[in-house]
């Protein structure tokens, strides 16, 4: 059987992490080729239903990055996404999603090879834990039929 | 299964006609052949059309049960399923389930007159039965049609308006709200209403059928009466939410009266006897 | 309750206002919402221990709300509510008038929503030991058996959205799960569809949750649904120094500390 | 009815090398709504970017996707592209097939399995884009200067010298600010007035500015280019238009005991007063606080001597309101008050002054004509000490930054003494000298060395009286910590300078933000230093940290121009990507309850409320609505609406969501 | 047919259970967790709940589950290839211990189901479900069946109706249908021949409250009574009524989409919500509670009896017991009936 390559998506801030995903290119770092990028204007945008859809159809891993506090464009956005990382990772702990699944970082337009870091020690990380079949166990029966079982 | 209610019938969307901003005309072919030999219905019914991934969507056959081997369906972009059929192209596959409803009785009204009053994009139920009295012209004496507007550019079926008005066995009256009019406009202007009231055509063996937003309704009943219609010579039809289109979802009905068995034809001798929940 | 009753028709009586609300004997051994609009209807109020149904979930309902100004027989958590609500501009001092009842059974009528909370904010909001105890028990179990525990618990969900009539703050008129563009939360029934609602409740109650329990005591099914949003109760409490519903002050979720915690972000 | 174009990039070989680019525009041609796609060697090059626009025509696409280079690079490049073709700009998104797939990863399937992927995802999200426009904003060609200080004088004329109108308005009946109060300044030691007074004069005379002295602002509201600013013009009781600026009335009141403002405190003023000689306006007006006729209803000698009767008793305060496009913010500091001090004795001993009081007493015109008398006996002070950092860099005091202008105004003070008194001894206790300026290292080495000036590396712990000496109690840490107690005769305490006491109210008023110790907040550290988070309004001198003469000048003139380059254009233009609140037909109006969370979280205070009333004029709903003028598009209100009522244009939730199922499904 | 009456001893249903578990069937039967009832698959005879007057919720999801698939799709090159369900996919059910109101009830629902259109999914799943009602000799104050025209040891819509005689006692077995008899069929010697035994006697008593004609009659001109609006104001517009009624029927059809692949849906729906039956303008029928109150009443009492000939209500109770605002069919009805026009 081939190696388990997981499967992780990415939402990242279009000026910081989004601008160090280009760096880590510039300078050409080479990094693991799992990750798919969603580019958002800033942290503050991403809405945590997002993530949940994202294991709903099948990610084994998550990675929301944006911009150092003090270093958002919109000067804020990345302080409430915290605040709500904050609690969406706690009630996700709380019900049972695996939380290592999920990767949160900071990643400035400088940061190039650490965004080559993350992705590698996520995508690592993943493999070690393996596909996230207790979700899509629940996830991939979407129609819960009482009678057909 | 053997006969699944809710298994549409697959359809190819085979023409594509942009009639106004946000409205369409589809021409769907059914894909498989023995659906089409089987399929029949009348002017008036209705069917849930549906966007694979997206959901069904209620709305009635806008073309003539005389014309064989298709029909037709106008629709405006309002929700998630009429947005996602805007987004098919021709080609694409939809799933259409029906006909549902009762129907508008074109046999009743044999040797009698017929004055079509529709406003906006409610012309669509009525252009099913003005195609069906049109293709069996002989039955009906004078036809008229008093179709209007916000503006010009919002008459939908601009190409049969045409048509209509070209011919000499119809009468065409078109019209647009006070402003709506572009520089090139021939026809009258002003609301539906008050140009019913000056066309005011004769009600002596007429039958009125009225389909438009529920202000245009609610004034034009009125003149109507004026013009010695009766109730039970006045047609319209009613647009409930609905779901599965057979009596069953619970959503139409207006008091005991569903909108989807009982309808969507109704007169306004019923309507009378009909509470306020429509 | 004399006293309530007494004041009730006074108020019903002067028109200082049109209806008021409180509590009634219901069915078997329960208590129901009692809509006096008549001084007469004032008779029927009661308030006992068996009043928990949260009332404040009525004043932000159209067909309450448009009979004109409101009194609200209000306990503790009704009273958390209305702030809350206040402070999300749902009610004011125009249209509503607290007749409070203290955790002693006392009646007080306050002057203004500014009293209120002010009376509000003599008490903190703390989780009942027996709350406690299932979330420690929940927080020691892995979490693939909160997993478990979750999916089965929520399985018996037939989204009758009972929870979210009964929470005195989902007053959206839309609601997220009736967002239909895109479809974020399935509509039907189903382990997803019900896990993702529930998850999305509780994250939409943090930092506006009063913790009355409404929503666990609505359930016709006893899911305890409660112990979500009380766990963002000890989340707030934990990371941003707690709740406590405030007219004026920022909402917990929309404002930030620079120093919020970020341990986890690598 | 989508019609995409998909334009496979190879950028040379940069994409190409690692990436099928061939099969990445074949495997697209196949997706739903893909009319066309290709791959081409440079999409950005003049022939590549034909190919696009000729395929945009021919093929009537209505939405392209790039997959090229990052979005941060072309994205503009090619959306010019499309709108030349005629395609909405908008209508193009880019997939980025060089820095995140190319060059990151080995040449290989999973890389170009990736690409496909990418290319899906923006396919998909493409059927969702809305045509866009460019959002315009009219601009009220006025600035409204809040402060006439120097900041505020040099913004205000460098506005109007671009040929705009201004409005500067000036709390205290005079413009100056604190400028006007000193002696000489640093590194240069030339005369303060001599150099601010013409400037003042300049702008009293300018004919594109109007000036309102002794005003303050009542209210603000509106955006960027369009505010609507209330003014409070607070009564002076003498009738301005009238007035000559004799200065009899000044001369007779009976009310001559009141410290004056000017002067620190170390002169008197009446209660008809021109604050100082140079004012401009050049006109008194009634402290009502301390006039006898105001306090007991009787007097009014003033106006009994005014020989042209321009004295007002009965005038109001007034409330003007003006339009206005763009805001500079001006309005300075304060320095630290007596009571902060207890262990330095301020306001204990009254030889123990401010740093600004002690540039009234070097002053030509100040209350002893320029020699250093100390305040209790007007004794001429053998020794003097200087005590810098008093309240700055103090972390239990609260004030853990530096103030900046101390260092050098320190040197300036020592120096101006050692010129004054011949003789004298002057200590300066200093934790660091931070002298970085032009010729501002020299400054302080002079007054060490040619001057003599004792500086002494330490702090001071404690002020005490003794025998009619101020005992000075702070240690050398030069020499091993060892206690240093200096018998002076002043002491002069280099307060820590902080923000106004209404600098909050006013922050709250304007909507801008200000950091903990209250100076208002610029909207980028580096990149924004004079701007502030709110459109339209801007900053300039110490009341965004403390600040010397010549970076107020500058940031003024860098305010300014911010300002002229706003006004350069009739109309702004707004790129679209802002968020909407949804609006539906009646009876719905919209999905939006009104909560207003999001006002709270918008960083830009771009949320609004809305009343939507029926015909009586009722209001029937409340609902939120985003000025396109202020929004800037983070989507932080988006993400945060609990009814998905607002949503981003350019990153939507149907475009967000497609994206991650286009990510996730076989399509 | 006359029904065919037996006894089963007490302890031979564990037997029965065992037997009727094997063989490509399901036994559904009575669980019970936090304190709430309902029916679901049961392996271990022990799991049935015994305790209960009734079920929290009924039994009506073996026939009309809450979401069930009603078609797969999958686009491919060729267009899209749709599969509804196939009947072969549905189990054969043993309902275990429903009440005589809901087996009542299972006529009821099917009615809505067969007007005019026949509901196959609804018609294949109920044919695969034989009906083995308990009678009840409990009863609470929320039970109102003898006023809708059942009664406790009713046998309408049981394949066999078990009533236990007195407190610990053996089963009378009345064999009704012939799916009954297939299940006697399967373990002949658990039923033995049973003697002449007064089953009344061991029926709980429910007083009859109104009659249901009564109602009707009532309501036909009730529609724009002010009642409604009193009676509504305290609902606070939940689905809990419907969602645990064993009448109710009303559904939404939803599809679930995951890129190429998805499957439409059917599941419940109710008439209490406010969204109902909101038009996409923004226009709704029934904006206010009370219209959406009184569709509930008008729905089960009036219109059903007029399009369909059934009662949409079995006196079950169950609305009243789950409402979370204490709403109270009995005494609502009641009112009506008292209710001056």
């Amino acid at each position: 059987m081939a190696e388990f390559e997981p499967k992780i998506v990415a939402f990242v801030c279009n000026w910081c992490t989004y601008a160090g995903a280009d760096l880590t290119g510039t300078s050409r770092i080479k990094y693991a080729s799992n990750v798919r990028i969603v580019r958002f204007p800033c942290t503050g945008r991403i809405d945590y239903m997002l993530l949940v859809k994202a294991f709903d159809e099948g990610a084994d891993g998550i990675i929301v990055s944006g911009c150092h506090p003090n270093d958002c464009h919109y000067t804020s956005g990345n302080f409430h996404a915290r605040r709500r990382w904050i609690m969406f990772r706690s009630l996700c702990d709380f019900i049972g999603i695996d939380i290592r699944r999920i990767k949160f970082s900071w990643v400035s337009a400088a940061e190039g090879a650490k965004w080559a870091d993350i992705v590698n020690s996520t995508v690592a990380a993943i493999r070690e834990l393996g596909p996230y079949e207790e979700y899509q166990k629940v996830a991939k029966k979407p129609v819960k039929e009482v009678i057909n079982g | 299964m053997t006969n699944n209610l809710y298994m549409p019938y697959q359809m190819k969307v085979e023409r594509i006609t942009y009639e106004a901003p946000g409205v369409k005309t589809f021409m769907l072919r059914f894909v498989n052949e023995d659906d089409q030999n089987k399929f029949d219905f009348r002017a008036g019914q209705f069917g849930e059309y549906s966007v694979y991934g997206v959901g069904e969507s209620t709305f009635c056959i806008a073309s003539s049960p005389t014309r064989k081997g298709y029909i037709e369906c106008t629709f405006r972009q309002t929700g998630k399923v009429t947005n996602a059929l805007s987004d098919c192209e021709e080609g694409s596959i939809i799933g259409f389930r029906g006909p549902y409803g009762n129907t508008f009785p074109l046999d009743e009204w044999k040797g009698k007159s017929l004055l079509f009053i529709a406003g906006g994009i409610a012309l669509p139920p009525m252009r099913c039965v003005i195609w069906n009295a049109l293709d069996l012209r002989d039955n009906f004496k004078d036809i008229t049609i008093i179709y209007g507007a916000r503006s010009t550019k919002d008459l939908v079926y601009k190409h049969e308006l045409q048509d209509w008005g070209s011919r000499p066995d119809v009468k065409l009256i078109t019209t647009v709200d006070p402003g709506g009019e572009s520089p090139d406009w021939k026809g009258e202007i002003g609301f539906v209403p008050t140009i019913v009231e000056k066309v005011a055509p004769s009600s002596k063996d007429t039958i009125a059928i009225v389909c438009g937003p529920p202000v245009m309704i609610k004034y034009t009943f009125p003149v109507l009466a004026k013009l010695g219609f009766s109730d039970e010579n006045i047609f319209t039809t009613l647009e409930n939410r609905m779901k599965c289109g057979f009596g069953k979802c619970g959503r139409c009905n207006v008091g005991k009266v569903y909108v989807c068995k009982d309808g969507p034809v109704f007169t306004l001798a019923q309507l009378n006897k009909l509470p306020d929940e429509y | 309750m004399d006293e309530l009753i007494k004041r009730a028709k006074e108020l019903l009586e002067a028109g200082t206002v049109k209806v008021v609300i409180g509590y009634e004997n219901g069915s078997a051994d329960k208590t129901r919402a009692l809509f006096a609009i008549e001084p007469k209807d004032a008779d029927k109020l009661i308030f006992d221990s068996r009043c928990v149904m949260n009332l404040a979930t009525y004043i932000t309902k159209a067909e309450v709300k448009g009979k004109g100004k409101m009194a609200i027989t209000a306990t503790l958590p009704v009273m958390r509510a209305i702030i809350q609500l206040a402070s999300e501009f749902q009610v004011n001092d125009s249209n509503l008038l607290v007749l409070g009842i203290t955790p002693e059974s006392k009646m007080i009528e306050f002057k203004d929503l500014a009293e209120v909370e002010a009376f509000v904010h003599k008490y903190t909001i703390e989780i009942e030991a027996k709350y406690s105890e299932k979330l420690e028990k929940l927080d020691k179990m892995t979490p693939s058996e909160r997993w478990s525990f979750w999916i089965e618990e929520l399985s018996p969900c037939f989204k009758c959205y009972a929870c979210r009539a009964a929470c005195p703050m989902c007053y959206c008129h839309k609601c997220t799960v009736e967002f239909n563009q895109p479809q974020w939360i399935p509509v039907p029934s189903h382990d997803l569809g019900n896990l993702e609602w529930h998850m999305m409740r509780a994250i939409h109650l943090a930092g506006r949750c009063i913790d009355c329990d409404a929503c666990y005591n609505a359930c016709p099914l006893g899911i305890p649904l409660n112990l979500l949003t009380k766990r963002m109760l000890i989340d707030a409490k934990e990371h941003f120094g707690g709740y406590q519903p405030s007219i004026k002050a920022d909402h917990l979720m929309s404002t930030y500390k620079p120093d919020d915690k970020d341990n986890f972000i690598m | 009815m989508s019609k995409i174009g998909v334009f496979v990039c190879h950028c040379g070989e940069n994409i190409s090398a690692t990436v099928d680019c061939a099969r990445v525009a074949e495997t697209s041609g196949k997706l739903d709504g893909v009319a066309y796609s290709v791959d081409y060697k440079y999409m950005c090059s003049d022939p590549g970017q034909s190919l696009i626009k000729s395929a945009i025509k021919e093929k009537g696409l209505t939405g392209v996707v790039v997959a090229a280079c990052s979005p941060r690079m072309h994205e503009p490049t090619f959306r010019k592209a499309c709108a030349e073709a005629g395609l909405n700009p908008y209508m193009c998104e880019m997939a980025n097939l060089r820095e995140h797939v190319s060059w990151v990863h080995e040449k290989g399937e999973a890389t170009t399995e990736k690409a496909i992927d990418l290319v899906r995802i923006l396919v998909e999200k493409v059927k969702y884009n809305q045509s866009l426009n460019a959002i315009k904003v009219p601009v009220t060609k006025t600035a409204l200067v809040i402060g006439g200080g120097i900041a505020g004088i040099q913004a205000s004329l460098d506005i109007a010298n671009t040929g705009h109108k201004v409005i500067l308005i000036e709390k205290d009946p005079s413009i100056g600010g604190h400028m006007s109060q000193l002696s000489e300044t640093f590194p240069t030691l030339d005369c303060s007035q001599c150099i601010l007074t013409p400037r003042m004069v300049e702008v009293a005379q300018h004919p594109n500015i109007t000036l309102y002295s002794y005003a303050e602002l009542e209210s603000v509201e509106g955006f960027i280019g369009n505010f609507k600013v209330k003014i409070r013009r607070k009564s002076k009781s003498i009738d301005e238009k009238l007035c000559t600026g004799c200065g009899l009335c000044t001369t007779k009141c009976p009310v001559k005991k009141i410290p004056s403002e000017f002067n620190e405190g170390l002169g008197m003023r009446t209660a008809i007063y021109v604050p100082f000689p140079q004012a401009v306006p050049n006109k008194p007006v009634i402290d009502r606080e301390h006039c006898t006729y105001y306090l007991k209803g009787k007097c009014r000698i003033c106006e009994k001597v005014c020989p042209i009767q321009a004295i007002r008793f009965d005038q109001e305060d007034t409330i003007e309101e003006v339009e206005i496009g763009a805001i500079v913010l001006a309005t300075g500091f304060s320095v630290k008050q007596p009571d902060f001090f207890p262990e330095y004795g301020y306001g204990k001993y009254p030889d123990v002054i401010t740093g600004l009081q002690f540039e009234r007493l070097a002053s030509a015109s100040g209350p002893t004509l320029g020699e250093i008398r100390r305040p209790s006996d007007g004794k001429v002070p053998q020794n003097i000490v200087f005590v810098a950092c008093a309240g700055s860099r103090d972390e239990a005091k609260g004030i853990p930054y530096c103030s900046k202008i101390c260092c050098m105004y320190i040197a300036k003070h020592a120096m101006l003494y050692q010129h004054k008194v011949h003789g004298g001894k002057s200590y300066v206790f200093y934790m660091d000298i931070r002298a970085g300026g032009k010729n501002y290292e020299e400054f302080v080495r002079r007054a060490i060395e040619e001057d003599g000036v004792n500086y002494v590396r330490g702090r001071v712990s404690r002020i005490y009286e003794k025998n009619g000496k101020l005992i000075v109690k702070g240690v050398d840490t030069l020499l091993g910590a060892m206690p240093v107690d200096i018998e002076a005769d002043m002491v002069v305490l280099a307060t820590a300078g902080v923000a106004n006491s209404d600098a909050e109210a006013l922050a709250q008023k304007l909507h801008v933000s200000y950091d903990a110790y209250k100076f208002f907040a610029e909207a980028h550290p580096k990149l924004k230093p004079v701007e502030t988070n709110t459109a339209g309004i801007f900053l300039a001198g110490a009341c965004q940290s403390p600040r010397d003469i010549p970076e107020s000048v500058s940031m003024a003139s860098g305010a300014a121009v911010k300002v002229a380059c706003l006004f350069s254009q009739d109309e702004l233009t707004r790129d679209p990507l802002i968020a909407v609140v949804n609006r539906m037909a009646p009876p719905v109006y919209s999905s939006c309850v009104g909560c207003f969370l999001c006002v709270s979280a918008c960083p830009y205070q771009a949320i609004e409320k809305e009343e939507i009333k029926n015909r009586a004029g009722e209001v029937i709903k409340t609902l939120a609505r985003v000025n396109p003028g202020l929004c800037q598009g983070c989507g932080t209100c988006v993400a945060f609406c609990r009814t998905k009522s607002i949503d981003l244009q350019g990153y939507t939730h149907e475009q967000m969501y497609t994206e991650v199922m286009a990510l996730l499904n076989e399509y | 047919m006359k029904s065919d009456r037996r006894l089963v001893r007490k302890g031979s249903l564990e037997k029965l259970f065992e037997v009727l578990k094997g063989d490509n069937r399901q036994v559904y039967a009575p669980f019970s967790r936090n304190g709430r009832t309902s029916y679901r698959k049961i392996e271990k005879f022990s799991d049935i709940a015994t305790d209960y007057i009734q079920t929290t919720q009924s039994s009506k999801e073996v026939s009309f589950p809450r979401t069930e698939k009603i078609l797969d799709y999958s686009k491919n090159a060729d267009g899209m290839s749709v599969k509804g369900i196939e009947p072969d996919q549905i189990p054969q059910i043993m309902l275990w211990g429903i009440r005589p109101c809901d087996a009542m009830g299972i006529g009821e629902l099917s009615s809505i189901f067969n007007w005019d259109y026949k509901d196959e999914i609804y018609n294949n799943r109920l044919s695969k479900v034989t009906v083995l009602g308990f009678s009840c000799s409990k009863t609470d104050e929320y039970c109102f069946c003898t006023s809708v025209g059942g009664n406790p040891g009713n046998t309408e819509g049981s394949d066999i109706l078990f009533t236990q005689l007195g407190g610990n006692g053996d089963y009378l077995a009345e064999i009704l249908t012939e799916k009954g008899e297939k299940v006697i069929a399967l373990s002949p010697e658990l039923f033995e021949a049973a003697g002449d035994i007064e089953k009344e006697k061991f029926l709980a008593d429910v007083p009859v409250k109104f009659s249901h004609k009564e109602i009707y009659g009532k309501l036909e001109k009730f529609f724009d009574s002010e009642e409604w609006v009193g009676q509504s104001l305290r609902c606070i517009g939940c689905g809990a009524c419907a969602y645990v009624c064993p009448t109710c029927a009303c559904f939404d059809i939803q599809d679930d989409s995951h890129g190429k692949l998805g499957s439409r849906v059917r599941c419940w729906d109710s008439c209490g919500f406010s969204l109902f039956t909101l038009h996409t303008s923004g226009h709704n029928p029934r904006n206010v509670q009370s219209a959406r109150w009184r569709q509930r009443i008008m729905h089960k009492f009036s219109y059903m009896p007029e399009r369909l000939s059934v009662y949409g209500c079995t006196g079950c109770g169950r609305c009243s017991r789950a409402c979370p605002a204490d709403m109270n069919i009995l005494e609502h009805l009641t009112s009506i009936k008292e209710a001056a026009l």
